[in-house]
C-alpha cells in the first residue's frame, strides 16, 4: 500500500464526484453527458492504478480502461444522436422541458 | 517513487480542477475544453503511473471527442459564446450533496480496506504493449469482440436517431398529435 | 385396463372443447353436446364406484410423469373420501345440464364454462398430487366467476368480483402450505400419498401449515367469519351456479380440511382441534340463526349450508381430537357423508328455488304462500328436501349428522350444543314452508306452471338418491367405512 | 479456441443474422431483411438446442455456457421473433425498416451476452449494447414523446452504468482479475465488495427496471412504439436478470446480497402494482406490471446458492413472463391504448378477449397457466431459502396483482364498443403463440427445469 | 323374511302404492293394516313362549338396525295394529267427502308403518329415526288441510316442539352407545349399570315432548286442527305414546332420581292437563288435555318404578282414547265443529256413537269393570309403592278426579239440549271403527291378568284394597262433580287461567320461540354490520391515505384531515347499512388505489427527480450494507 496508489484513488473518487453532481444538477443534455464522463474518468484512474500498484500482471485491468474508453466513446456517439433527434423534435435539449411522459 | 507520487498528485489536482471547472462556467465551449483538459490530465496521470499505451490512448481520443462535443454545443445552445450569465443547473444543492457523499464512500472504501502490499516494479512500455495484445486476443478474445459489435451497433443506432424517419405508419401520427 | 380415474376426469373437457370448435353450432347441439358428455362422465364415475376403494391408502392410481426434477406428476386417484364426491359431482353436473338446456342467451360459452367446471371439480378430489390439487382448486374458480359474471342476476358483477377476490385471496395461503409441505419432506415431492404417510412438517412449521390451509379452506367452506361473500354469490348467481357453488364448491373447502389438514398435518391438527372445533360449532349454529332470519328463499338455504359445513367441520375436527380409531371413523364416515348428502339436497333446494324464481322473479318468501296447491310436484319436492335439510332420519342428512354429533359427544361432550343447530335449521324451514307453500294460495300465483318434464327429471335423481342415502346410507358409508376404518393419522 | 468457438456458435449466428439483415437494409430490401432476421434467429434457437446440457465457460472463463445462458438463448431468441413480427406492424413502410430488425437483434445479442457473462466486461458492454440499440429504437418514431423518453432512457442509462463501472473498478483492484467467478477470494476486503455490488445492482437494477432504478420504464415505455414496449418489458430485462443471477451465484453470503434482493423485491412488487393501480393508460400499467413481475423474480435469484429449486424457477418464470408479457402487449396493441379502450372487448372478438384474459390471469397466476408454476416454484425457492416472509409478501402482492388486471378484465366484459386499432394479421399471430406458450409452459413445465 | 318386518311392510307398501297408484288408497291403506295386524298377531303368538331372534339390517358402520320381537313389544304392536285398523275403517266413512285421499291413506299407513318401526325397534338409531318419522307424519297429517292457516301452525308447531324436545333423545341415544359401545338397546338393558341421571333427564325431555308434558303441552291442544282419525290415532297409540314407550322401555335404566323427575312431571302433567281439560270449551280440545292428563298418570307410574302399570295404562287408553276421538269425530261431521256450543244435546241424535262415547268415557274415569278402572288401579298402587308415594299418590288421585269430572262435564253436555243434526255420509264405517274399539275399551281389563304373566316385568307389591278404594272414591266423585257442579264453581278463580291452557310467562313461545327469533334477526343484522365494518375499515384506510396526502402538503392540513377522517369514519359507519353491500374488498381496493394515486406522484417525469431518488435509493442500499459487514 502506497502513497501514490492512495493519491490515485482519491483523485478517482473525487472525479466521480464531481460527475455526480454534474449528472444530477444539469439541465442539459450534453451536460449531463459531460458529468457522466467524468464518472467514468474516475473509474478509469481507479483501474489504472489498481492495476499498477495491485495487480501488475492482470492485465485484464488494462482491458477494463479500453473497455471503458469504448463506453466513453459510444455513449457519447449515440448521446448525441439522441440530442439531434430531440432537438429536432422539440427544438430543446433541456431535461426539464421533457416532462409529458409522467405519472 | 515520490517523483511518481508527485506527479500523480499534480496531475490528479489538475483533473479535478478543470472536472469542477466544466459546471462552474455559463458557457458550454468552454465546459468541453475544461472536460478535454480534466480528460488529458487523466491521461497524463496514466502516464506517471507508467501506463503509456492508455494514457497515449487517452489523450488522443478525448482531444477528438471534445472537439466533436464542442461543435455540439454550439448546435444546441441558444448561446453558444457563454456570454450570459444563465443557470443551467437544478437541485444544485442535493447535487451537491450526492457528489460529495459519492466521494466521500468512495474515499472511505479506498482508505478503510487493507489492498495488501504494492507493486513495486512493473513492465516496461513495450511489454505492457505485448501483454495488453495478448490478452486482448486470447482470454479477452470475445469481450473485444463484443467491443467491436458494440461499436458497430452503437454506429447504427448513432445514425438510426439522426437521421429523420419519413413516412411511418400513420399510428405513430396519431401520438404524435396526442 | 382403461385409465377410468383420468377418462372420467377429462371427458368433460373434452365435451367443452368440442362445443368450442364447432363452428357456429346451435344451442340444441350444445346442450345435447354437454349432456352426453356429463352423462358419459356419469358413467366413468359408476365405474370407478363399481371398481371400489381398497381401504388402504387410494386405489385407481394413475400416474404419468410431469414434471419430475421436482417430484410432481399427474396422478390420480380415489379413496373413500374422495369416491363419493366424485360420484356425487357427476350427478350434479349431469342434472345441471339437464336443467339448464333450456338456456338461449350464450349457451355455448356457459355450457363450456360448466363442463370446465366439472373437469376442476373431479380433478379437485381425484387429485393426487399438490400442483395438480392447486390447480384444479384454482380453475374452478376462474370458471365459477365468469358463469356469475355473466350469466347472474341484477348485482352479478360486484359479486363475482366479490367472491373471485376473497377466494383467490383465501386460497394462496394453500399455496404456501404445499410448498413447505413439499420442502419439508425428505427426499422433496408433490405426492400427497407421501405427505399423507409421513406427514413432512412438525412442530411450529406444521402448524403455520394448518393455519394457512384453515383460511384457505375456512373461506372455502365457507366458515365463520370468513363466509360473508357466500350469501352475495349464491343471490347472484345463476341457478346452476349456486347449485354447483353449493352443492360441490364447497366441498372443496371440507375435502381439502380432511385431506390436508386431518391427514397431512394430523399432529398440529390435533392440538389446534379445539379450537376448529369452536369454529365449527359457531358457524353451525350462527348459519342456523342467521338463516332463521332470512326472508329470501335463496339466502335462506345459502345459511343453511353454512349450518352444514359447520357440522363438517364439527365432525373432522372430533375426528382429530380422538385418540380411539373407533370414534374417528365414525366422525369421518359423518363428515364425508354430510358432504355428499348436502351437496344432493341443497343442490335440489337450489333447483327448486330457481324454478320458484323463475317462474315468480322474486324469491322472497312473503309474497308467495299456498303454493303447494298451485304447484303440487315443486311443492312436495320442496318439502321432501326442506325436511331432508332438517336432519329428518330416512333422508340423507341424518346418518351424517347422527354419526357426527355421536362422535362429538364420545370427544368433547360440551360441542354438542352443536345440536341445538338441527332445532333451529327445522324452524327455519319450517318457517319457509308455511310461508312459502302452506296457508291460503294467493291469486297472483294461480296461472303458475308446475315442474315441466326436464325441471323433474333435474330433480328428481337428486331426491331419488336422497332417499336412498336416507334408508340405505350403507351404500356409500360402506365406500367411506373402508377407508376411513383403515386411517392411521 | 476452435472449441471455444463452437460453443458460442450461437450467438455468431445472431450476429451473422443481424450483420444479414443490415445488409439486406443496404440494398433496401426490408421484406428479405425481415426474412433473414426470423430465420436467422430460429436458426439459432436450434443451434442452441444442441447446447442443452452444457456447463462450462469459454475463453478463460469470461463468458458463460450454462443453464442459464442456454435458456436466456431459447427464450430471448423466439421472444425477439415475436416482438420483431409485432414491430413489423409498426414500422412497415417506413424508411429504414431494416434497421430497426437489426437494431432489435444486436440489442438481443447485448442480452444474451449479459445472460452468460462471466466477466465484469461483459457486464458493462451487455448493458451497454441492449442500451445504445434500444435508445434509437425507442427514439424511432421521431416524435416528441419517443424523443423524449429516449432521451430519459438514455440519462437514467448512461448514469446508472457510470456507476456500475466505477463500482467494478474496486471489485478489479480487490480481486485483481475481471472474472466474476474470481469474487470468492475477495471477502477480506468486504467494503470493496459491497460497494461493487450495490454498483452492480444500480446498474442492472436499472436495466431490469426494479424500483428504485425503474423511473426510466414507464416514460420509455410510453414513448416508444407498442412492440418496442413490449420488446423491453421482456428482452434486456431477462438478460439483466440472468446477469444478476450470474453476479450472485459466486458472490460470497456474508455482503447480505440476499437481503438486499428481497428488500428490492418487496419494493419492486408492492410499488409496480401500486402504481398500476392507478393508471389508465395500458401501457404504462402494463410497464408498472412488469416492474412488479421483475420483484418476482428476484425471490427466484436471493435463493441462488441455498435453493436447488432457484436456477429452475428463474428461467421457468422467464419463459413464462416473455410469454404472457408479450401476448398481453400484443393484444393491447390490437385494442388501444387507454383501459376504456378494452370496454366490451370479450363480447365484441371472443377469442382476442379469452388470450387477453389468458396473459393476464397468467399474470396474476392462477393455475395452470405459465405464470402459476413459475410464481409457484420462485415462492418454493424463497421459502426453501429462508425467505418464508417474503413469499408472503409476495402472495399478498399477488392479491394487488387480482386487482390490477382485473381492471381490464372487467371492463372487457362489460357492455360497450371496443375500439379496434389496426388489427393485423401478425398481431394475430403472435397473439396465437404466446397464447400457446402460455398453456404449454404451464402444462410442460418439466421441459424448463434442468 | 323374518317375521318382525310382518308389521312394518304391509303399511309402508300400502303407502307407497297409494302414493304412486294415486287411487284406492284407502283400500290399500286397511288392506295393509289389515296385515300389519295379522303380521303383529303372529308375532305375539311365537313370543308368547321364548324370546325371538332380533332381525339385523344394514344400518351405520359398526351399528347396523336391529329389530327386536319380545313380549312387550309385540303387544304394543298388536295395540298399535289393531288402533289403527279400527280406526282407518272409520276413516273410510270419515273422509269420504275430503279431496286429497290418496295422500291421507299414504300418510296413514306411513305414520303406522313407522310407529310398528319404533315399537318393534331393536336399536336406539332406530328408535331416533322411527321416533323423528312419525313426528313427520304428524306434520304432514296435522296440516292436512294446508290451506287453512291454523292446520299450517299447528303442524309447524307440533313439529317444532316434538323436534326441539328430541334434542333430548339425541344426546341421550349418544351417551348409551357411548357407554355401553353398541347401539342396541338390549345390550345397554343387559349391561345392568344404568345411565346417568344426565341421560335419563335428556330421555325425559324428549318424552315429554312427545307426550305433551307439561310445559309442552300446548301443541297437542292446537294439533286438533287436522282430522279427526289422525287425532284418534296420534292419541292413542302413536305419537304421543311414543313418549310413554319410550320411558317404558327404558326404564331399567334410570337412576332413582331420574325416576323422581319423570314421577313428578307425570304427577304434576297429569293434574295441569286435567285442569285444562276440563276447563276447555271445545270437546276435542278436551280430549287432547285429557291425553296429557292421562299421559301423566303412566309417567307416574313409570316414575314409581312400576312400568308395567304404566304399560297397562297405556293399552286401555290406547283403546279408549281413540274412540272417544272417533265417536267426537262423528260428532263433528253432524254438527260440523266441536266447540260446545254447537255439540249441545248431539248424544241423542247419535245414539250409536254417543252409546260408545260413554262407555269409552266412563272406561277413562275408571269405573269397573271397565279397562280404565284395573289400569288406573295398577297406577294408583304403584304410586302408593314408591319412594315418592308422598307426592305421587296425591297427584294421582287429583289426576283420578279430574279425570271423571271432565268426562261427567261431556257426557252432560252431549246429552242436554236438542237433538236436530244433518245426514252425516259413510256413518256406517264410522260406527264400526267406533266399536270396534269401545269394546276393547271396555273389555281389555280382562285380559290384564294373562298380559302380566306373559310380560313378566315386576308388578306393584301392594295392590290392596286400599288402592282400589281410593282410586274408585275419586273416579267416583269426580263423575258426581262433573256433572252437577258447573265448571266455573268448581275451579273458581283459575278457571280463565286455565281455559288459556295454564300458560306460564307467555307460554313456550314467548320463552323460547321468541327469543330465537331475536337472536336470528342479531344474526342477520349482524351480518349487515359485517360489511358495515368491513366497509369502514375500508373507507378509513381510503381517509387515512388522504390524510397522508395533506400530511406531504403542509402538516397542519394533516392534523385536520385526520379530524376529517374521523369525522368521515363516523359517517360511514353510521350510513353503513344502506351502502352495506360494498364489502371490505372494495373498500381496501380503493385504499390501495389511493395509495398508488400517492405512489405515482414519486414519478414526476423530472429525470432529475428520478435520478436523485435512485441516489438515495443507493446511499441508504450502501449505508445498510456498511454498517452490517462493519458491525461484523
Amino acid at each position: 500500500m502506497t502513497v501514490v496508489l492512495i493519491v490515485a484513488l482519491l483523485t478517482g473518487a473525487i472525479l466521480f464526484g464531481i460527475g455526480i453532481y454534474g449528472a444530477l444538477s444539469q439541465t442539459n443534455l450534453v451536460m449531463i453527458m459531460m458529468g457522466v464522463e467524468l464518472m467514468l474518468a474516475g473509474a478509469m484512474v481507479n483501474l489504472v492504478a489498481f492495476w499498477r500498484f495491485l495487480h501488475p500482471e492482470a492485465y485484464s485491468g488494462q482491458m477494463f480502461v479500453l473497455v471503458v474508453m469504448t463506453v466513453m466513446a459510444l455513449e457519447m456517439a449515440v448521446g448525441f444522436g439522441v440530442a439531434i433527434a430531440r432537438f429536432r423534435a422539440k427544438g430543446s435539449v433541456e431535461m426539464e422541458e421533457a416532462e409529458d411522459l409522467k405519472g | 517513487m515520490y517523483a511518481q507520487a508527485f506527479f500523480v498528485a499534480v496531475f490528479g489536482l489538475a483533473a479535478i480542477g478543470f472536472g469542477v471547472v466544466v459546471f462552474r462556467t455559463s458557457s458550454m465551449v468552454r465546459s468541453a475544453l475544461a472536460l478535454l483538459f480534466s480528460q488529458t490530465a487523466v491521461g497524463c496521470m496514466f502516464l506517471a503511473m507508467q501506463t503509456e499505451f492508455l494514457g497515449v490512448l487517452q489523450i488522443m481520443m478525448m482531444a477528438t471527442e471534445m472537439s466533436i462535443m464542442a461543435i455540439f454545443m454550439v448546435m444546441f445552445m441558444m448561446d453558444p459564446g457563454g456570454l450570459g450569465g444563465m443557470d443551467m443547473s437544478h437541485q444544485k444543492r442535493f447535487s451537491i450533496g450526492a457528489g460529495v457523499s459519492a466521494a466521500v464512500v468512495a474515499i472511505a472504501v479506498a482508505l478503510l480496506s487493507d489492498w495488501g502490499p504494492a507493486a513495486e516494479q512493473v513492465a516496461d512500455a513495450e511489454a505492457q504493449t505485448r501483454e495488453l495484445g495478448m490478452e486482448l486476443l486470447g482470454r479477452s478474445m470475445m469481450i473485444f469482440e463484443t467491443a467491436g459489435i458494440t461499436i458497430l451497433t452503437a454506429m447504427i443506432a448513432a445514425t438510426a436517431v439522426a437521421i429523420p424517419v419519413k413516412n411511418l405508419a400513420s399510428k405513430d401520427d396519431k401520438e404524435a398529435s396526442e | 385396463m382403461l385409465p377410468l380415474v383420468s377418462l372420467t376426469l377429462f371427458l368433460p373437457l373434452v365435451g367443452a372443447v368440442l362445443i368450442l370448435c364447432l363452428p357456429k353450432p346451435t344451442a340444441r347441439t350444445v346442450h345435447g353436446i354437454a349432456i352426453v358428455s356429463a352423462a358419459l362422465t356419469l358413467v366413468g364415475a359408476l365405474a370407478m364406484w363399481l371398481q371400489g376403494v381398497s381401504g388402504d391408502g387410494f386405489s385407481q392410481v394413475e400416474e404419468l410423469e410431469w414434471m419430475p426434477a421436482i417430484g410432481a406428476a399427474y396422478r390420480v386417484g380415489v379413496d373413500g373420501i374422495s369416491l363419493p364426491l366424485v360420484l356425487l359431482s357427476a350427478v350434479l353436473f349431469l342434472v345441471s345440464f339437464i336443467y339448464t338446456s333450456s338456456l338461449r342467451d350464450r349457451p355455448r360459452a356457459y355450457v363450456a364454462l360448466i363442463l370446465l367446471l366439472e373437469t376442476t371439480a373431479i380433478g379437485t378430489f381425484t387429485a393426487l398430487d399438490g400442483i395438480l390439487f392447486y390447480v384444479f382448486f384454482e380453475v374452478s374458480l376462474v370458471s365459477m366467476y365468469f358463469m356469475i359474471a355473466g350469466w347472474g342476476h341484477e348485482d352479478r358483477q360486484r359479486a363475482a368480483l366479490m367472491f373471485f377476490i376473497y377466494t383467490l385471496l383465501g386460497s394462496l395461503p394453500l399455496l404456501l402450505a404445499i410448498l413447505g409441505l413439499y420442502l419439508g419432506s425428505p427426499d422433496p415431492t408433490f405426492d400427497m400419498r407421501a405427505w399423507i404417510a409421513n406427514p413432512p412438517l412438525e412442530g411450529a412449521a406444521a402448524m403455520w401449515a394448518l393455519i394457512a390451509m384453515l383460511i384457505t379452506f375456512a373461506v372455502k367452506i365457507p366458515a365463520i367469519p370468513l363466509h360473508t361473500w357466500l350469501p352475495a354469490a349464491h343471490v347472484q348467481a345463476p341457478t346452476v351456479g349456486s347449485v354447483i357453488l353449493a352443492g360441490i364448491m364447497l366441498k372443496f373447502g371440507t375435502y381439502g380440511l380432511v385431506r390436508f389438514a386431518l391427514q397431512m398435518t394430523p399432529e398440529a391438527f390435533r392440538e389446534a382441534g379445539i379450537v376448529v372445533l369452536v369454529f365449527g360449532v359457531v358457524s353451525a349454529i350462527y348459519g342456523a340463526f342467521a338463516a332463521l332470519a332470512q326472508t329470501d328463499l335463496k339466502r335462506l338455504v345459502a345459511y343453511t349450508s353454512v349450518n352444514h359445513m359447520g357440522y363438517v367441520i364439527v365432525g373432522v375436527s372430533a375426528a382429530a381430537l380422538t385418540l380411539d380409531p373407533a370414534v374417528r371413523a365414525t366422525a369421518l364416515d359423518g363428515a364425508v357423508l354430510q358432504m355428499f348428502s348436502h351437496g344432493l339436497v341443497t343442490g335440489a333446494l337450489f333447483f327448486l328455488v330457481g324454478m320458484i324464481q323463475e317462474r315468480a322473479h322474486t324469491r322472497e318468501m312473503g309474497e308467495f304462500g299456498g303454493l303447494l296447491k298451485t304447484v303440487p310436484l315443486l311443492g312436495w319436492s320442496f318439502v321432501l328436501a326442506a325436511f331432508a335439510s332438517l336432519g329428518l332420519p330416512g333422508l340423507a342428512h341424518f346418518p351424517a349428522e347422527f354419526q357426527i354429533f355421536l362422535a362429538t359427544l364420545g370427544t368433547t361432550p360440551i360441542a354438542v350444543v352443536v345440536i341445538l343447530g338441527i332445532a333451529i335449521i327445522a324452524g327455519t324451514f319450517l318457517k319457509a314452508l308455511r310461508e312459502t307453500f302452506l296457508g291460503e294460495p294467493r291469486d297472483r300465483w294461480n296461472k303458475m306452471p308446475d315442474l315441466s318434464p326436464r325441471e323433474i327429471l333435474a330433480v328428481a335423481p337428486l331426491l331419488v338418491l336422497t332417499v336412498a342415502t336416507g334408508v340405505a346410507p350403507s351404500w356409500v358409508l360402506d365406500v367411506i367405512h373402508r377407508t376411513t376404518s383403515a386411517l392411521v393419522l | 479456441m476452435g472449441r471455444d468457438l463452437a460453443l458460442i456458435i450461437p450467438e455468431i449466428a445472431v450476429l451473422l443474422t443481424a450483420v444479414g439483415a443490415l445488409i439486406a437494409e443496404m440494398l433496401r430490401r426490408p421484406r428479405i431483411s425481415l426474412i433473414i432476421a426470423v430465420i436467422g434467429l430460429v436458426v439459432g434457437t436450434g443451434l442452441t438446442l444442441r447446447l442443452l446440457g452444457t456447463d462450462t465457460t469459454v475463453f478463460g472463463g469470461s463468458f458463460r455456457i450454462d443453464t442459464l445462458s442456454i435458456w436466456a438463448k431459447l427464450i430471448l431468441l423466439p421472444a425477439t421473433v415475436l416482438a420483431m413480427l409485432l414491430a413489423r406492424v409498426d414500422v412497415r413502410g417506413s424508411a429504414r425498416e431494416g434497421t430497426v430488425y437489426s437494431l432489435l437483434i444486436f440489442s438481443t445479442l447485448g442480452a444474451l451476452v449479459l445472460a452468460g457473462a462471466g466477466d465484469t466486461m461483459f457486464l458493462v458492454l451487455g448493458t451497454l449494447l441492449t442500451g445504445l440499440a434500444t435508445f434509437a429504437l425507442v427514439a424511432y418514431p421521431d416524435t416528441d414523446p419517443a424523443t423524449e423518453a429516449a432521451m430519459k432512457f438514455f440519462v437514467f442509462a448512461s448514469v446508472t452504468t457510470a456507476i456500475m463501472i466505477f463500482g467494478l473498478s474496486y471489485w478489479f483492484g480487490a480481486s485483481g482479475s475481471t472474472l466474476i467467478a474470481d469474487l470468492p477470494a475477495m471477502d477480506t476486503m468486504p467494503l470493496a465488495v459491497i460497494l461493487g455490488f450495490v454498483a452492480v445492482v444500480v446498474g442492472l437494477g436499472y436495466k431490469a427496471s426494479l424500483v428504485p432504478f425503474h423511473f426510466w420504464a414507464p416514460d420509455a415505455y410510453e414513448g416508444a412504439p407498442l412492440s418496442i414496449a413490449a420488446y423491453l418489458s421482456v428482452v434486456p430485462k431477462i438478460g439483466a436478470l440472468f446477469a444478476l443471477t450470474q453476479v450472485v451465484r459466486d458472490l460470497p453470503p456474508e455482503t447480505g446480497w440476499a437481503a438486499v434482493m428481497a428488500g428490492l423485491a418487496v419494493l419492486s412488487m408492492t410499488y409496480g402494482y401500486l402504481a398500476a393501480l392507478v393508471q389508465d393508460n395500458i401501457v404504462r400499467l402494463l410497464a408498472y406490471s412488469s416492474i412488479a413481475q421483475s420483484g418476482y423474480f428476484l425471490l427466484g435469484i436471493l435463493a441462488v446458492g441455498s435453493s436447488e429449486l432457484a436456477l429452475p424457477s428463474i428461467i421457468l418464470f422467464a419463459a413464462a413472463y416473455a410469454a404472457m408479457n408479450l401476448g398481453a402487449f400484443a393484444a393491447a396493441a390490437t385494442t388501444g391504448r387507454t383501459l376504456s379502450d378494452f370496454e366490451g372487448l370479450g363480447r365484441t372478438r371472443p377469442l382476442m378477449g379469452i388470450a387477453m384474459v389468458i396473459f393476464l390471469l397468467s399474470l396474476v397466476g392462477i393455475p395452470p397457466l405459465a405464470g402459476f408454476v413459475g410464481k409457484f416454484m420462485l415462492f418454493g425457492a424463497a421459502i426453501d431459502a429462508q425467505f418464508t416472509w417474503l413469499a408472503v409478501v409476495a402472495i399478498v402482492n399477488s392479491v394487488l396483482s387480482l386487482a390490477v388486471y382485473l381492471r381490464i378484465i372487467v371492463p372487457m366484459y362489460r357492455a360497450g364498443e371496443s375500439a379496434s386499432a389496426a388489427t393485423d394479421p401478425w398481431h394475430g399471430i403472435v397473439v396465437i403463440t404466446a397464447f400457446a406458450a402460455t398453456l404449454i409452459i404451464g402444462l410442460a413445465a418439466q421441459l424448463f427445469i434442468v | 323374511m323374518n317375521a318382525v318386518l310382518l308389521p312394518i311392510l304391509p303399511p309402508l307398501i300400502a303407502a307407497l302404492a297409494a302414493l304412486i297408484l294415486r287411487r284406492g288408497g284407502a283400500a290399500l291403506a286397511l288392506a295393509g293394516v289389515a296385515l300389519s295386524l295379522a303380521g303383529s298377531l303372529w308375532l305375539l303368538a311365537g313370543v308368547v313362549d321364548g324370546q325371538a331372534q332380533p332381525l339385523i339390517l344394514p344400518g351405520l358402520p359398526d351399528m347396523p338396525l336391529r329389530l327386536v320381537a319380545g313380549p312387550m313389544t309385540a303387544l304394543l304392536s298388536v295395540a298399535v295394529a289393531t288402533v289403527g285398523t279400527f280406526v282407518l275403517i272409520y276413516a273410510v266413512g270419515y273422509m269420504k267427502r275430503e279431496s286429497g285421499q290418496a295422500r291421507f291413506y299414504a300418510v296413514m299407513s306411513l305414520f303406522l308403518a313407522t310407529m310398528q318401526a319404533l315399537v318393534l325397534a331393536g336399536d336406539w338409531i332406530l328408535l331416533l329415526a322411527a321416533w323423528e318419522l312419525i313426528g313427520l307424519c304428524s306434520y304432514l297429517l296435522i296440516g292436512f288441510w294446508f290451506q287453512r292457516p291454523e292446520a299450517a301452525n299447528a303442524a309447524s308447531r307440533a313439529f317444532l316442539y316434538t323436534r326441539s324436545a328430541d334434542l333430548g333423545l339425541y344426546v341421550a341415544v349418544f351417551m348409551l352407545i357411548g357407554s355401553a359401545g353398541t347401539s342396541e338397546i338390549a345390550a345397554s338393558l343387559d349391561a345392568g349399570v344404568s345411565a346417568s341421571t344426565a341421560a335419563g333427564l335428556l330421555l325425559l325431555l324428549a318424552a315429554m315432548g312427545k307426550s305433551a308434558q307439561v310445559p309442552l303441552q300446548d301443541w297437542l291442544m292446537r294439533a286438533m286442527a287436522g282430522p279427526t282419525p289422525v287425532s284418534a290415532l296420534l292419541h292413542s297409540a302413536t305419537l304421543v305414546a311414543a313418549g310413554a314407550i319410550l320411558l317404558i322401555r327404558s326404564a331399567p335404566l334410570l337412576t332413582p332420581e331420574a325416576l323422581f323427575a319423570v314421577g313428578l312431571v307425570g304427577g304434576i302433567t297429569t293434574v295441569a292437563a286435567g285442569v285444562i281439560a276440563l276447563a276447555e270449551r271445545d270437546l276435542k280440545r278436551l280430549l287432547a288435555a285429557s291425553t296429557a292428563s292421562q299421559y301423566g298418570l303412566m309417567l307416574i307410574a313409570v316414575g314409581a318404578g312400576v312400568p308395567l302399570a304404566a304399560l297397562l295404562h297405556l293399552l286401555a287408553h290406547a283403546a279408549i282414547k281413540s274412540s272417544l276421538f272417533l265417536a267426537a269425530g262423528d260428532f263433528q261431521h253432524a254438527r260440523e265443529g266441536t266447540g260446545f256450543d254447537q255439540l249441545k244435546g248431539v248424544g241423542r241424535a247419535r245414539p250409536w256413537a254417543f252409546a260408545g262415547f260413554a262407555l269409552a268415557a266412563l272406561a277413562l274415569a275408571g269405573i269397573p269393570p271397565l279397562s280404565g278402572f284395573f289400569s288406573k288401579d295398577a297406577v294408583i298402587a304403584a304410586a302408593l309403592s314408591a319412594p315418592g308415594a308422598v307426592w305421587l299418590v296425591p297427584l294421582a288421585l287429583a289426576g283420578t278426579l279430574l279425570t271423571g269430572a271432565y268426562m261427567a262435564r261431556a257426557l252432560r253436555l252431549l246429552w242436554r239440549g236438542s237433538g236436530d243434526t244433518r245426514p252425516v255420509a259413510g256413518t256406517g264405517w264410522m260406527r264400526a271403527g267406533i266399536w270396534g274399539l269401545a269394546i276393547p275399551a271396555a273389555g281389555l281389563g280382562l285380559a290384564f291378568g294373562p298380559l302380566e304373566t306373559m310380560l313378566d316385568l315386576p308388578a306393584p307389591e301392594t295392590a290392596g284394597m286400599g288402592a282400589i278404594l281410593s282410586g274408585l272414591v275419586a273416579a267416583l266423585g269426580g263423575l258426581a262433580l262433573g256433572w252437577l257442579v258447573p265448571v266455573k264453581r268448581l275451579l273458581g278463580p283459575a278457571h280463565q287461567w286455565a281455559e288459556s291452557g295454564l300458560v306460564v310467562a307467555g307460554g313456550l313461545t314467548a320463552c323460547i320461540g321468541r327469543p330465537a327469533m331475536a337472536v336470528a334477526r342479531r344474526c342477520d343484522r349482524l351480518e349487515d354490520h359485517l360489511y358495515a365494518a368491513a366497509l369502514g375499515v375500508g373507507h378509513a384506510a381510503v381517509n387515512l391515505a388522504r390524510g397522508g396526502e395533506r400530511l406531504e402538503q403542509r402538516l397542519y392540513l394533516a392534523v385536520l384531515g385526520v379530524g376529517r377522517a374521523n369525522l368521515a369514519v363516523g359517517r360511514w359507519v353510521r350510513g353503513g347499512d344502506e351502502r352495506g353491500i360494498d364489502g371490505l374488498i372494495f373498500a381496501l381496493v380503493a385504499g390501495v388505489r389511493a395509495l398508488g394515486a400517492r405512489a405515482r406522484t414519486l414519478q414526476s417525469g423530472l429525470i432529475h427527480h428520478s435520478l436523485a431518488i435512485s441516489a438515495v435509493a443507493t446511499a441508504v442500499l450502501l449505508a445498510i450494507l456498511f454498517s452490517a459487514s462493519l458491525s461484523f
